[in-house]
């Protein structure tokens, strides 16, 4: 499975479709345990991905997450905006500068991405971030982008009974447990958006 | 509910255009989100960058100008501001003696000055920070993201700023927040919720006859819900929270807030109760501020924030400022 | 609704004890209902002296000090004060040059003001007095009680005491304060009606999806209701309404009032747009002033006034003033 | 038909009590066309009237009324308190230290106060104010309390259709047709109150 740089464009450009689909409940999820705007901040930052990615058409697919990661972290602000740029920036610079890349080479960027969430924010498992959608979509990734997909819509379903304990919905403490995560379901989004960039072929 | 707004894309940007329009004494930059005291930077003097989420005001644009912040940095309704509009608003006050940034202890909010910080050094600012995470109603701090900062950041920026004004160098500037930032206690209560323009309805549902302890100020919920209060009974709670947390050694200087829903005529009630409790308490209050400061919209309810002072802090607190929303001695 | 008070009954008295709290520079007298500054009565300059009823914070109490008002009379919420508590303060305010009250035109005021005049003048303190009456919405004054006097009050308390504080002779100063009050004009918007202590529900029904333009400070309905409008078409018909009725020739001083419920970031963003209306219809801003100045306790909702200015009340606008609520240049 | 002093504080007491029971109905009236506050104004002002007279002890029905006159504007504010005060100060001046009087007595005192309500206010008959109940009333008087009280409670209802001219529901303009003005409804409690008077002896 090659994957080169119009798979990459593709990505991004389904992120930014499913994330302005979805923003409403995205909101609604972070209004019950957080603040909000968490479907906002997202569409804002992946609206400002495509016109980012449409005026300097990068050429691999390292230069096209690189791109997007610093759009989010210049255009998002709170904590996800830091937290999706680290992602899909450290993502990019493991990438490199290959004209295309294929499944483990994906799957060792979005593990290098994941890798700096991680370290940026210093959140672990089962603290009911993005994290809990985007480790196990990471595992999963040996078996295929679909099982990325599920494995990741499953970890984001998981985060409902969990008690917050990173971000803001730990100042709510117990009233967090029975909530899904707004990060992890954004999260979830932009695996699946992997299936369809190939569909989209 | 009902917002005196264009269309919610554009509030923040409508308000920095307001903000332009009157305060001629302030350089406000709509598209790079930037509010910096007109003559900045000023030579040999230590900058102070604040911001935040909007829907706050005046935190932090209304603290802008002598004797307060440099300059302020305003995100989104509720969502902590980019890297890129810190980086140019250090640049845009380094006088030569470096950057304080004064980040409120929020994830956003860290990761972004922390990027910033970064960005900013390798232009060649020196740059330090102050962490303002002042609010008791986040308990256990090992089990969340941290205090949360609030009302407490009024006095860290008055009082650096004071001292940043004075000529104090960046590490004593600093030295100087920290010291405020560690002496300062908030807990807030809200009535209602707040309507952000983006969602168009109360961010939590809170029927009458209840109200919420221990909230934020980002129309998040509190703690813990709790049947109506009275301005007495509040106060109590409210004081308590406070003093289990850090009983004062020395006078406070006090910030009766509101959240920008409640009259200026219940805030001066609730102050007579809030002072009743804790003279009750043997705590003595040197200065008291009440009114709206540190707001979350529209939310009804307010906060009560100290801030424990010794002779140099209340010296700086009474030093002369000259901001949109704090005044005195110029 | 929900209100941070302990009884309707006792919400003055209590805000009075809070006020008391928070300005030591204020002598507040809560039995008798009055707030005073603390050096009062300053000699040979003519005291000013206002009042009217509470939940118009920080109108007028908070208006008291150096280069404003020496005393303030508050009734109860939304009630026009007593001639007794304007007798008293005339008395503690008099040093021997006279008096001067500003009475806001509503049938309550003037009528309890005429017999305190009547009153202080059989007591030997020379009275004089100014009437605001500046809302353009009342527009008909041969078949109502006249105009309403709303946010032109600020400026004529602010320019009549910068006159004192010169030492204007009490002729001199009413005549200044009657030349401001002609000089205002005041239109307002409510997007929600507010809510007294005492009725603890909305003074009017005002559904989501509707607006009532020209509304009083009282919590009394406007004279039209309208579909919802965005900021930028309230500006247009606020300023249309406002320059049909003055045109103004010299630059003017702007407030843009909200009335307790509206957020300072929304205020803001209402300010950009009444200066676009004003500037599309030639009219130069001097000086403007955003925030919460005559407010109607928690309604939403926003107020324009300007006034037209020449050098000498521009001059007078600029003049150092101290009070809790407005303050520069000491 | 003697009014001695006792019925003209056994008058005040009633009006004490009517007012205390229908502030509430006096207030909505008021939140329609005004500013929400005529109850809450008229009961501080009967009950500062209540303790004045029993600390005062008045000895004539003059006393009694310019006491409670002098109370009323030194404790309710508002337009009501001038106006009622007014009505009471002038009546009980017209009243004299005469020990006590008659119905004709009654009503060149009331007819007394009604004139000073009209000079003080600037208003006329028909321009929705409490003149609309107490003008007829004083008309009726002739024809005893009773048709003094049917009088004014009829003057109120008929206040409905107008247009207001005076005080805050001026400003409504057209919106002000419809409602009973506040003040005439509380102006016909206390004609009527002059009955329960004359009942409680
Ligand atoms: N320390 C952290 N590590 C990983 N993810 C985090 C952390 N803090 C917050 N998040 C994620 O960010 C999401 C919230 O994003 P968003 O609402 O856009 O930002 P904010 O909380 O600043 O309003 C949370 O749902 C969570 O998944
Ligand atoms: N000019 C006037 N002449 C006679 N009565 C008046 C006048 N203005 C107002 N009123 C009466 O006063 C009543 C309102 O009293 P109240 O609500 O206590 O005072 P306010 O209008 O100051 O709130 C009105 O309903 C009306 O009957
Ligand atoms: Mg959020
Ligand atoms: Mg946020
Ligand atoms: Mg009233
Ligand atoms: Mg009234």
């Amino acid at each position: 499975m090659e994957l080169d740089t119009g798979f990459f464009l593709r990505w991004m450009d389904a992120c930014a479709r499913d994330v302005d689909r979805e923003a409403k409940t995205l909101t609604e999820l972070d209004a019950a345990i957080g603040d909000a705007d968490h479907g906002d901040n997202m569409r804002r930052g992946f609206q400002a991905v495509t016109v980012a990615l449409a005026e300097e058409s990068p050429a691999t697919p390292g230069a096209v997450l690189t791109l997007a990661g610093r759009t989010l972290i210049s255009s998002v602000g709170g904590a996800a905006g830091p937290l999706y740029g680290t992602l899909l920036r450290r993502a990019g610079k493991e990438l490199g500068d290959a004209p295309s890349t294929d499944l483990p080479g994906l799957r060792a960027a979005l593990a290098a991405g994941v890798d700096g969430v991680a370290r940026l924010g210093g959140a672990a498992a089962g603290d009911k971030t993005m994290l809990d959608a985007l480790l196990p979509a990471v595992d999963a990734l040996e078996g295929g982008l679909q099982a990325a997909a599920t494995a990741a819509r499953q970890g984001a379903v998981d985060t409902l009974p969990l008690l917050a304990r990173k971000g803001r919905a730990s100042y709510l403490g117990e009233r967090s447990v029975g909530h899904q995560d707004p990060g992890a379901a954004s999260s979830a989004l932009l695996v699946a958006a992997l299936v369809e960039a190939v569909g989209d072929e | 509910m009902k917002q005196l707004i264009n269309v919610p894309e554009t509030v923040v940007a409508d308000a920095l255009r307001g903000m332009a329009a009157a305060h001629p004494e302030l350089t406000v930059d709509v598209s790079a989100r930037l509010v910096v005291r007109r003559d900045a930077p000023v030579a040999g003097k230590v900058g102070l960058v604040s911001g935040g989420g909007s829907g706050h005001e005046p935190l932090h644009g209304g603290f802008v100008g002598p004797g307060m912040l440099d300059a302020a940095c305003p995100g989104e309704v509720f969502t902590s501001p980019v890297p890129d509009q810190m980086v140019k608003a250090a640049a845009a006050v380094d006088g030569g003696a470096g950057v304080l940034f004064v980040v409120k202890n929020y994830t956003g909010d860290v990761l972004n000055f922390d990027m910033a910080a970064e960005l900013a050094e390798d232009e060649g600012v020196q740059v330090a920070k102050v962490l303002v995470a002042d609010d008791v109603a986040v308990v256990d701090s090992t089990f969340t993201a941290g205090r949360r900062g609030t009302g407490g950041t009024l006095f860290v920026e008055k009082i650096a700023g004071a001292a940043a004004d004075e000529g104090a160098p960046l590490d004593r500037v600093a030295w100087i927040a920290r010291k405020v930032a560690d002496s300062c206690r908030s807990f807030g209560v809200a009535l209602t919720a707040c309507t952000t323009p983006a969602k168009g309805s109360p961010t939590f549902d809170l029927p009458d006859g209840e109200l919420e302890l221990g909230i934020g100020i980002h129309g998040e919920p509190g703690r813990e819900r709790r049947g109506m209060m009275t301005a007495r009974e509040i106060a109590d709670a409210t004081v308590d929270a406070l003093l289990t947390d850090l009983q004062p050694t020395a006078p406070v200087l006090l910030l009766v807030n509101g959240m920008g829903g409640t009259p200026l005529l219940e805030l001066y009630g609730f102050n007579a109760e809030v002072r009743r409790a804790l003279d009750a308490r043997g705590v003595v209050v040197a200065r008291t501020l009440v009114g709206n400061y540190v707001t979350s919209l529209d939310m009804a309810g307010a906060s009560v924030t100290f801030c424990q002072a010794d002779e140099e802090l209340l010296r700086l607190w009474d030093a002369p400022v000259r901001t949109a929303a704090l005044r005195w001695g110029v």
